[in-house]
C-alpha cells in the first residue's frame, strides 16, 4: 500500500482517537462524544461510499441503521442471542435489506433512486410499528437491551472506557474496507459511474451489478454501527428515524466532504462537538445549521477535507494532484 | 464575492461562537437543576411549555435568596425527537458534565427510558413520563431506582376517570345506544389509556364497534368516519397527543356527525384545539391530567404566569414542572445540604408535598403519584364560550353539562 | 361494504386526492422544467399559511387581500431562492447532488426560522368558508368545495398558461430540451425563475387553502413534501396530468386501505403502489420515456 | 458480415427516430454515417450499443443482441466513442484507460498490456498521470477513444470523432482511426458531418433522413445520388 494523504489522515485519525481516553476518560460525557461521533462516523463514511463515491442517491440508509439496530435488539432479548453474535446479525439483516431494496430501486436511474429509497425510509417506520406482534416493541421501542460480555466483565454505563475502544475497532474495521474498496476495481466502476455512466457501461460496466454490490456493502457496514448503538444506548424505538439523524448524517458528509475519504469522518466529529457547543443556542441551532450547510454547499462545496488536501506538506513530497487524491492506490501496474 | 463571502464567514461564526460565550459565569457555585426538553422537532410545543415552568420556579427561588443561599441555575439539553440517544446524552450531559443536583424533565422518554438513564446515579429524578410501565419497573427493582420520581399520575388512571367521565352522563345525556368506538395513536401512552377505557366499558357491557389504531400525522380522517358514521355509537373515545390530528379529527366529525358523545382525552386542554376548532368543540369532553386549584396561592400564580408570559397558563405542563422544582428545593432546604442525594431522596419518598396541582405522594412501590382527592384528575367539558367547564373533583355531579353542539339524530 | 359506503369511501378518497394534487402540483412544475428537486418545496407550503396567518389572523384582512398580499411575497422568496442558490450550484459538477442538499438547508433554515418568528405550537387558519351541504345521503363542507374549486381554477390556470401564453410556452419548452429552446431564444435563467416563483406560489397556496383543515407548525411541511414526492414520481417526473392522476389514485388508495385495514396501513400500501408502477412503468404512469 | 440490423424502429411517444432500418456492416471495414440534424444517427449508435431498447433485429458476429445491455454488448466486442467527451473526470487518463481494459476486456492478466498499448497507438504515454478535467479537446477525443481501444473491440462506433476539432487535430485523429483499421482490423463505424472527411476514409457510407436509409454504397455513389444531394440541399434551404 503506497503511504498518500488519505492513508495518513485516516493513520492519524485513528491515533489520535485512540490516545484521547489519556485525557478525556475521567469525562465520561466527552466519552460519550467521542463515542456518538465514531458512530455517525461510520454511518457518515458508509453513506458517503453511495452519495460521494457511487453518486447513487440512497436515501434509505438510516434506515438500514435502524434495521441492524433492531435485528440485534429483537434477537438478543426475544431469542437470547450474544451481543457479539447480534453485531454480525445486524451487519448481515442490513445487508440482505440493502440487496432486497437495491434489486427494485437501482434498476431505475438517478432522481428515481433518490425518490425511491426515500419513500421506503418513509415507510420503514410504520412497519416497526405495525410489527408490534414481531416483537418490534411498536412505537415504545424495545428496553434494556443487553450489554455485551467478554468473560466475566460485563459492559456497563459507568465505565465507558469498553465500549470506547470497541466502537474504535469498529470503526478502523469499516475504514479500512471502505479504503480497500474505493481503490479495487469495484470502487472504480462505481466511480466511473458516477463520473459517466453511459462511458462506464459502453466500457463493459454493469450498472446494476456494481451498484447492488456497494449498495449491500454500506447497507452492512451501516447495519454493524447500527447494531453496536442499539447494545450502547440500551433503548432503540422508531423516533431514531426522525428527520434528526438523516439531516445531521449529511451535515458530516457535506462538512467533512463528499467523495474525499475519510472527510466524512472529520465531519462527525467535528459537527457533534459543534453540535454540543451550540446547545445554549436551543432552537436557533438548527436554524445556525441549516445556513451552515447551504454555505458549505455554496462555498466549500469538497468539505474539510477539500482544504486538506491544498495544504503542501513538504515533508510527504509534492502536493498530490486532485486525481490522485481520488484513486492514488489503483494499481499502477498488475 | 470574495469580501461577500468573507463577511458570510463571520457572520456564521460569531453566530456559533456567541453560543459559547452565552453561558454566564458566577462567583460562587450555583446550584444546577437539570432539564432535558424537547426544544426542536415535533414536541418543542411543549418543551416550550415545560420551560415557562422551570423559569418562573428558578425565578422565585432566586428571588427569595436562592437554596441554601446559593444560586440557582437551570441548564437545559434539547431531546430533540426523544430519541434514546438524545435521552442517553441528555443524562450524560447533565449528570456527568454538567454536575447537575436533580433532574427534572417534563416528559419526553415515555418512561422507561428514563429509568434506564437515570437509575444509574443516586440524585434525585424527576420524570412526567405518566407512565404505568415506569411504576411496575421501579416496582420491581426499587433500590436502583430509589432516586426516580414520576410525579404524573399514570394513564391506566386516566383511562378510568375518562370511563367515569364518560358514563356518568347516562341520566343526562341519555344514550341512544351502548357501543362505543375507540381510536388511539400508536404510542404507548395512548395504547395503555385506551385500553383501560375499553376493558372498563366491556365489563360493563358496552359493545366496542371500533377499536383502531391510526399513525400520528394523520389528518384525514375520512375512512375512520366513514366506520363511525355506519356504527353510530353512543361515545367516541379518541386518544392522539397531537394538535393538527385531534383538531382535524373533531373538524371533519362535526362536519358530519353522529349523535355520539366526544371524548378527545387529554388534548381537551389544549387552546390550540380550542382555536383551530372554534364553535365546533362545544360539548367536547375529555380528562385533564391536573390543574392548578383554585386556592388563594393558585390563583396568585396564575396572575403572575400571565404577568410574567402574557397569556393565560396552559392547564398542566408549566405548573408541572413548577411543583417538581419545588417539591425538590424543599426537600433540599429541610436536608440542607444539596449533596445529600439519598437523604433527600428519603424526604421525598416520606414527606408529601403540597403544589400547585395538589398533594404529591410518592410514598408508594413504584414511587410515583397517583390520583386522589388532594391530587385530583379532573374531566371537563368545552361550554358555549369556548371555555373549559370542570365537573365535580370528589363526586361526578355535572354542574354545567351541556349538550353538544351537535345534533341529535 | 354497503354502496353508501362505498361510495362514502370514493368521497373522501377524492377528497384526499384533491389535497395531494393541491400539493404536488407545484412540485411537479419546478421537476419537469428545471430539473430540480425541490427539498425545501414543504417548507414554502408552511411559510405560505404562516403569511396568511399574519395577514388574516393578526391584521384581520379577508382572504382575497390575504391572497393578493402573500403571493408577490412567496414568488420573491421563491425566486430568491433560485437567484441565489440553485444557479450558483447549476453551474458546478454533480448539481443534482448539491441542489438535492441545499434543499435540505435551506428547508432545515426556513423551519426554524418559522419556530422562532412564530413559536413551535400549532396555529389555525380560520376556514375560507363555514358551514356544509347535504347532497342526498352525503354531506360536504364549504371547506372541502373551496379545496375542489381552487383545485379546478389551478389546473385550468396552469394549464393556459402553458399552453396559450407565450412565458408558458417557453416554459414548456425548456421541460422538454433545454438545449433546444436556448437555441431558439429562450433565456434559461429568466424561465427558471419563473418556473421556482410559480412553484412556490403552487407551494404557499396549497399551505394557505389546506391549513384551516391541517392547521400550521413548523415542520408540518415534511409529511406533505414526502407525500408530494410519493405522487409525483408515481405520477411521472414532470407531467402535471401525470400529479393528477396519481393524486387521486393515491388519495382513493389511502381512502379504502384505511377502511380495509386501517390507517397504519397506508403508507405501507402507498410504497407497495409505488413499487408496482415503477417497474411496470419505470418513468411513473406518464413520465416521458426520454428522460434524462 | 459483422453486423447486421434487420426492421430496426425505434420510437419516442409518436415520433419514429429510427423507422425500419435494414444494414449491414462487412468485417474490416470502415463503414460512414452521415444525415442532416436529427436524421437518428447518434440514436442509432444508441440502439446498436444497447443504451435504447428498439424493436426489430439486430445480431453481431452470429449473435443476436438487440435484447443485451451496453455492458453486455461491449464485452461481446463493440466499443463506442460519445460525440461530447464523457470522460471519468476524477481520474487520470491512465484509470480512464484502466477502466476500459478492466470490464470491457478480455483476460484479466494482459489488462496492462492493453493499457500500454492503448496508450502508446493514441500518443498518451506522456500524459498518462494527468486528470483528465483539465484536458485540451483533442486529448479527452484521444482518451475516450483508446479507453474503447483497450476493450479490444471488434467493432468500433465513433460519433463525430473531429467535431470540434481544428484541422491539424483532425488530420491526425482521422489517421489514427485508418491505421487502427489497417493494423488492429477493427471494424469502424463513423458518423461524420464533415462529407469530404467521410467520403475519405469510408468504404461505404449510409445517408440517413428522417431515421430512414436513403442510400447505401460507396463514397462515390452516395455522393452523386441525386437524393442525397436533395436532402443536403433540401435541409440547407429549410
Amino acid at each position: 500500500m503506497k503511504i498518500n494523504r488519505e492513508i495518513l489522515t485516516t493513520a492519524g485519525i485513528l491515533i489520535i482517537i485512540a490516545v484521547t481516553p489519556l485525557i478525556f476518560h475521567e469525562n465520561s460525557y466527552t466519552m460519550h462524544l467521542l463515542i456518538m461521533s465514531m458512530i455517525w462516523a461510520v454511518a457518515a463514511t458508509a453513506w458517503d461510499l453511495l452519495l460521494g463515491y457511487g453518486g447513487i442517491f440512497n436515501l434509505a440508509q438510516v434506515g438500514f441503521f435502524a434495521i441492524g439496530a433492531y435485528a440485534t435488539g429483537m434477537a438478543s432479548i426475544h431469542l437470547g442471542i450474544s451481543p457479539w453474535m447480534g453485531l454480525l446479525l445486524g451487519a448481515v439483516a442490513s445487508g440482505l435489506a440493502g440487496v432486497l431494496i437495491g434489486l427494485p430501486c437501482l434498476r431505475l436511474k438517478g432522481i428515481y433512486v433518490a425518490l425511491m429509497t426515500l419513500a421506503f425510509f418513509e415507510v420503514i417506520g410504520p412497519l416497526i410499528v405495525v410489527g408490534i406482534n414481531l416483537g418490534t416493541g411498536g412505537k415504545a421501542g424495545l428496553f434494556p437491551i443487553p450489554p455485551f460480555r467478554l468473560g466475566s466483565y460485563v459492559f456497563n454505563t459507568d465505565e465507558l472506557l469498553p465500549w470506547y475502544y470497541l466502537c474504535l475497532i469498529l470503526l478502523a474495521i469499516c475504514l479500512f474496507i471502505t479504503y480497500k474498496l474505493i481503490h479495487s476495481m469495484l470502487g472504480l466502476s462505481f466511480t466511473a459511474l458516477r463520473d459517466s455512466e453511459p462511458f462506464a457501461q459502453s466500457l463493459g460496466i454493469n450498472r446494476f451489478k456494481s451498484a447492488l454490490v456497494v449498495t449491500a456493502i454500506a447497507a452492512a457496514m451501516t447495519g454493524l454501527i447500527g447494531a453496536f448503538y442499539a447494545h450502547y444506548v440500551v433503548v432503540i424505538s422508531p423516533r431514531m428515524l426522525g428527520l434528526d439523524m438523516f439531516l445531521f448524517l449529511l451535515i458530516m458528509i457535506i462538512f467533512g466532504g463528499a467523495a474525499r475519504f475519510p472527510g466524512p469522518v472529520i465531519g462527525a466529529f467535528v459537527i457533534t462537538f459543534l453540535d454540543d457547543m451550540l446547545r445554549p443556542l436551543d432552537s436557533y441551532r438548527l436554524l445556525a445549521f441549516g445556513a451552515l450547510m447551504v454555505i458549505m454547499i455554496m462555498l466549500l462545496p469538497n468539505g474539510l477535507m477539500g482544504l486538506v488536501a491544498k495544504i503542501n506538506i513538504p515533508l510527504f513530497g509534492k502536493r498530490d494532484t486532485e486525481a490522485e487524491m481520488l484513486n492514488p492506490d489503483i494499481p499502477k501496474t498488475y | 464575492m470574495i469580501r461577500n463571502s468573507k463577511l458570510i464567514f463571520l457572520t456564521v461564526a460569531l453566530l456559533l461562537f456567541s453560543g459559547v460565550f452565552a453561558s454566564p459565569s458566577f462567583s460562587s457555585e450555583p446550584i444546577k437543576i437539570g432539564a432535558p426538553l424537547p426544544l426542536t422537532g415535533d414536541y418543542a410545543a411543549d418543551g416550550e411549555h415545560m420551560l415557562m415552568g422551570f423559569q418562573m420556579a428558578v425565578d422565585d427561588l432566586n428571588a427569595s435568596g436562592g437554596l441554601l443561599g446559593q444560586k440557582v441555575e437551570l441548564v437545559t439539553f434539547d431531546i430533540k425527537n426523544l430519541a434514546a440517544e438524545d435521552v442517553s446524552s441528555a443524562s450524560k450531559y447533565l449528570i456527568k458534565k454538567e454536575k447537575v443536583d436533580a433532574v427534572i424533565e417534563g416528559y419526553g422518554g415515555w418512561g422507561p427510558d428514563w429509568l434506564a438513564f437515570g437509575a444509574n446515579s443516586n440524585i434525585p429524578f424527576f420524570h412526567g413520563s405518566g407512565s404505568s410501565t415506569a411504576n411496575e419497573l421501579t416496582m420491581k427493582d426499587p433500590k436502583s431506582y430509589s432516586n426516580m420520581f414520576q410525579y404524573f399520575s399514570p394513564e391506566t388512571d386516566y383511562g378510568v376517570r375518562a370511563y367515569q367521565g364518560l358514563v356518568s352522563f347516562d341520566k343526562k345525556y341519555q344514550y341512544p345506544n351502548k357501543k362505543i368506538a375507540i381510536i388511539y395513536g400508536d404510542l404507548d401512552w395512548d395504547i395503555t389509556y385506551t385500553r383501560a377505557v375499553k376493558d372498563l366499558a366491556e365489563k360493563d357491557g358496552w359493545e366496542v364497534v371500533l377499536d383502531e389504531k391510526v399513525p400520528y400525522g394523520t389528518t384525514d380522517w375520512g375512512p375512520i368516519l366513514t366506520k363511525i358514521r355506519k356504527e353510530k355509537p353512543a361515545a367516541i373515545c379518541i386518544s392522539i397527543l397531537s394538535v393538527p390530528d385531534i383538531s382535524s379529527f373533531v373538524k371533519q366529525f362535526v362536519e358530519n356527525p353522529t349523535s355520539s358523545l366526544l371524548d378527545i382525552s387529554y388534548m381537551v386542554v389544549f387552546k390550540e384545539v380550542q382555536d383551530a376548532v372554534g364553535e365546533g368543540l362545544q360539548g367536547v369532553m375529555g380528562y385533564v391530567t391536573s390543574y392548578v386549584i383554585p386556592t388563594p396561592e393558585g390563583k396568585k400564580w396564575k396572575i403572575r404566569f400571565k404577568e410574567k408570559f402574557g397569556f393565560e397558563v396552559p392547564l398542566t405542563t408549566p405548573p408541572s414542572t413548577y411543583d417538581a422544582t419545588m417539591l425538590w428545593a424543599k426537600a433540599v432546604r429541610e436536608i440542607g445540604d444539596v449533596k445529600k442525594y439519598d437523604e433527600i431522596n428519603a424526604y421525598i419518598k416520606a414527606n408529601p408535598y403540597k403544589g400547585l396541582l395538589g398533594t404529591y405522594d410518592f410514598n408508594n412501590p413504584g414511587q410515583g403519584v397517583s390520583p386522589s382527592d388532594t391530587f385530583p384528575i379532573a374531566y371537563g367539558q368545552y361550554n358555549s364560550k369556548g371555555a373549559l367547564s370542570f365537573f365535580g373533583v370528589d363526586e361526578f355531579e355535572l354542574p354545567n353539562y351541556m349538550n353538544p353542539a351537535w345534533p341529535k339524530k | 361494504m354497503s354502496l353508501n359506503d362505498l361510495i362514502e369511501i370514493l368521497i373522501s378518497g377524492i377528497t384526499i386526492g384533491l389535497v395531494y394534487f393541491l400539493i404536488a402540483v407545484g412540485f411537479s412544475l419546478i421537476y419537469g422544467v428545471s430539473r430540480v428537486l425541490h427539498l425545501s418545496y414543504g417548507s414554502f407550503f408552511t411559510w405560505g399559511a404562516y403569511l396568511a396567518w399574519i395577514f388574516a389572523v393578526k391584521l384581520n384582512f379577508n382572504y382575497f387581500w390575504v391572497f393578493v398580499l402573500v403571493c408577490p411575497i412567496l414568488y420573491i422568496m421563491g425566486m430568491a431562492l433560485e437567484r441565489f442558490v440553485v444557479r450558483p450550484l447549476r453551474k458546478r459538477d454533480n448539481f443534482d447532488f448539491n441542489v438535492l442538499l441545499a434543499g435540505l438547508g435551506v428547508a432545515l433554515f426556513l423551519d426554524y426560522a418559522a419556530q422562532a418568528f412564530f413559536g413551535a405550537r400549532t396555529k389555525s387558519l380560520p376556514s375560507l368558508l363555514d358551514g356544509t351541504i347535504q347532497i342526498h345521503d352525503f354531506v360536504f363542507s364549504y371547506q372541502q368545495l373551496t379545496m375542489l374549486a381552487a383545485a379546478v381554477v389551478i389546473a385550468f390556470a396552469l394549464w393556459f398558461f402553458l399552453e396559450k401564453t407565450r412565458q408558458g410556452l417557453a416554459l414548456g419548452a425548456v421541460a422538454q430540451d433545454p438545449v433546444g429552446a436556448r437555441i431558439v431564444g429562450v433565456s434559461l435563467n429568466k424561465v427558471y425563475l419563473l418556473t421556482f416563483g410559480i412553484s412556490t406560489i403552487l407551494a404557499g397556496s396549497a399551505g394557505i387553502l389546506l391549513a384551516p383543515r391541517f392547521f400550521i407548525s413548523p415542520l408540518g411541511g415534511w409529511k406533505f413534501l414526502i407525500k408530494a414526492l410519493i405522487i409525483v414520481v408515481a405520477g411521472g417526473l414532470g407531467s402535471i396530468r401525470g400529479t393528477l392522476y396519481s393524486a387521486f389514485l393515491l388519495g382513493i388508495l389511502e381512502a379504502l386501505v384505511g377502511w380495509l385495514f386501517g390507517l397504519l396501513w397506508v403508507m405501507p400500501f402507498w410504497f407497495l403502489a409505488l413499487l408496482l408502477i415503477l417497474l411496470i412503468k419505470p418513468h411513473g404512469l406518464l413520465g416521458s420515456t426520454a428522460d434524462h | 458480415m459483422i453486423l447486421e440490423l434487420k426492421n430496426v424502429t425505434k420510437t419516442f411517444g409518436k415520433f419514429a427516430a429510427v423507422s425500419d432500418l435494414n444494414f449491414s456492416v462487412n468485417e474490416g471495414e470502415i463503414f460512414g454515417i452521415a444525415g442532416p440534424n436529427g436524421a437518428g444517427k447518434t440514436t442509432l449508435f444508441n440502439i446498436i450499443s444497447g443504451f435504447y431498447r428498439a424493436t426489430g433485429n439486430i445480431v453481431f458476429d452470429n449473435r443476436k443482441i438487440s435484447h443485451l445491455g451496453p455492458d453486455k454488448i461491449n464485452i461481446l466486442g463493440i466499443a463506442r466513442t460519445f460525440q461530447i467527451p464523457l470522460l471519468f473526470d476524477s481520474m487520470t487518463i491512465y484509470q480512464n484507460i484502466l477502466v476500459g481494459s478492466h470490464f470491457g476486456g478480455q483476460g484479466k492478466s494482459e489488462v496492462e498490456n492493453r493499457i500500454n498499448e492503448a496508450l502508446s497507438f493514441f500518443g498518451l504515454q506522456e500524459l498518462r498521470a494527468a486528470a483528465v478535467a483539465n484536458l485540451k479537446l483533442l486529448d479527452k477525443k484521444l482518451t475516450m477513444a483508446a479507453a474503447a481501444f483497450a476493450t479490444r473491440p471488434k467493432l468500433l462506433l465513433l460519433d463525430e470523432p473531429v467535431a470540434g476539432l481544428n484541422p491539424v487535430e483532425a488530420e491526425l485523429f482521422v489517421g489514427l482511426v485508418k491505421k487502427l483499421n489497417r493494423e488492429h482490423g477493427v471494424t469502424i463505424i463513423m458518423i461524420e458531418h464533415l462529407m469530404n472527411i467521410l467520403t475519405e476514409m469510408s468504404d461505404r457510407m449510409m445517408i440517413l433522413n428522417n431515421g430512414q436509409k436513403l442510400i447505401v454504397g460507396s463514397p462515390e455513389t452516395v455522393i452523386n445520388d441525386p437524393e442525397t444531394i436533395e436532402c443536403y440541399l433540401g435541409n440547407s434551404h429549410a
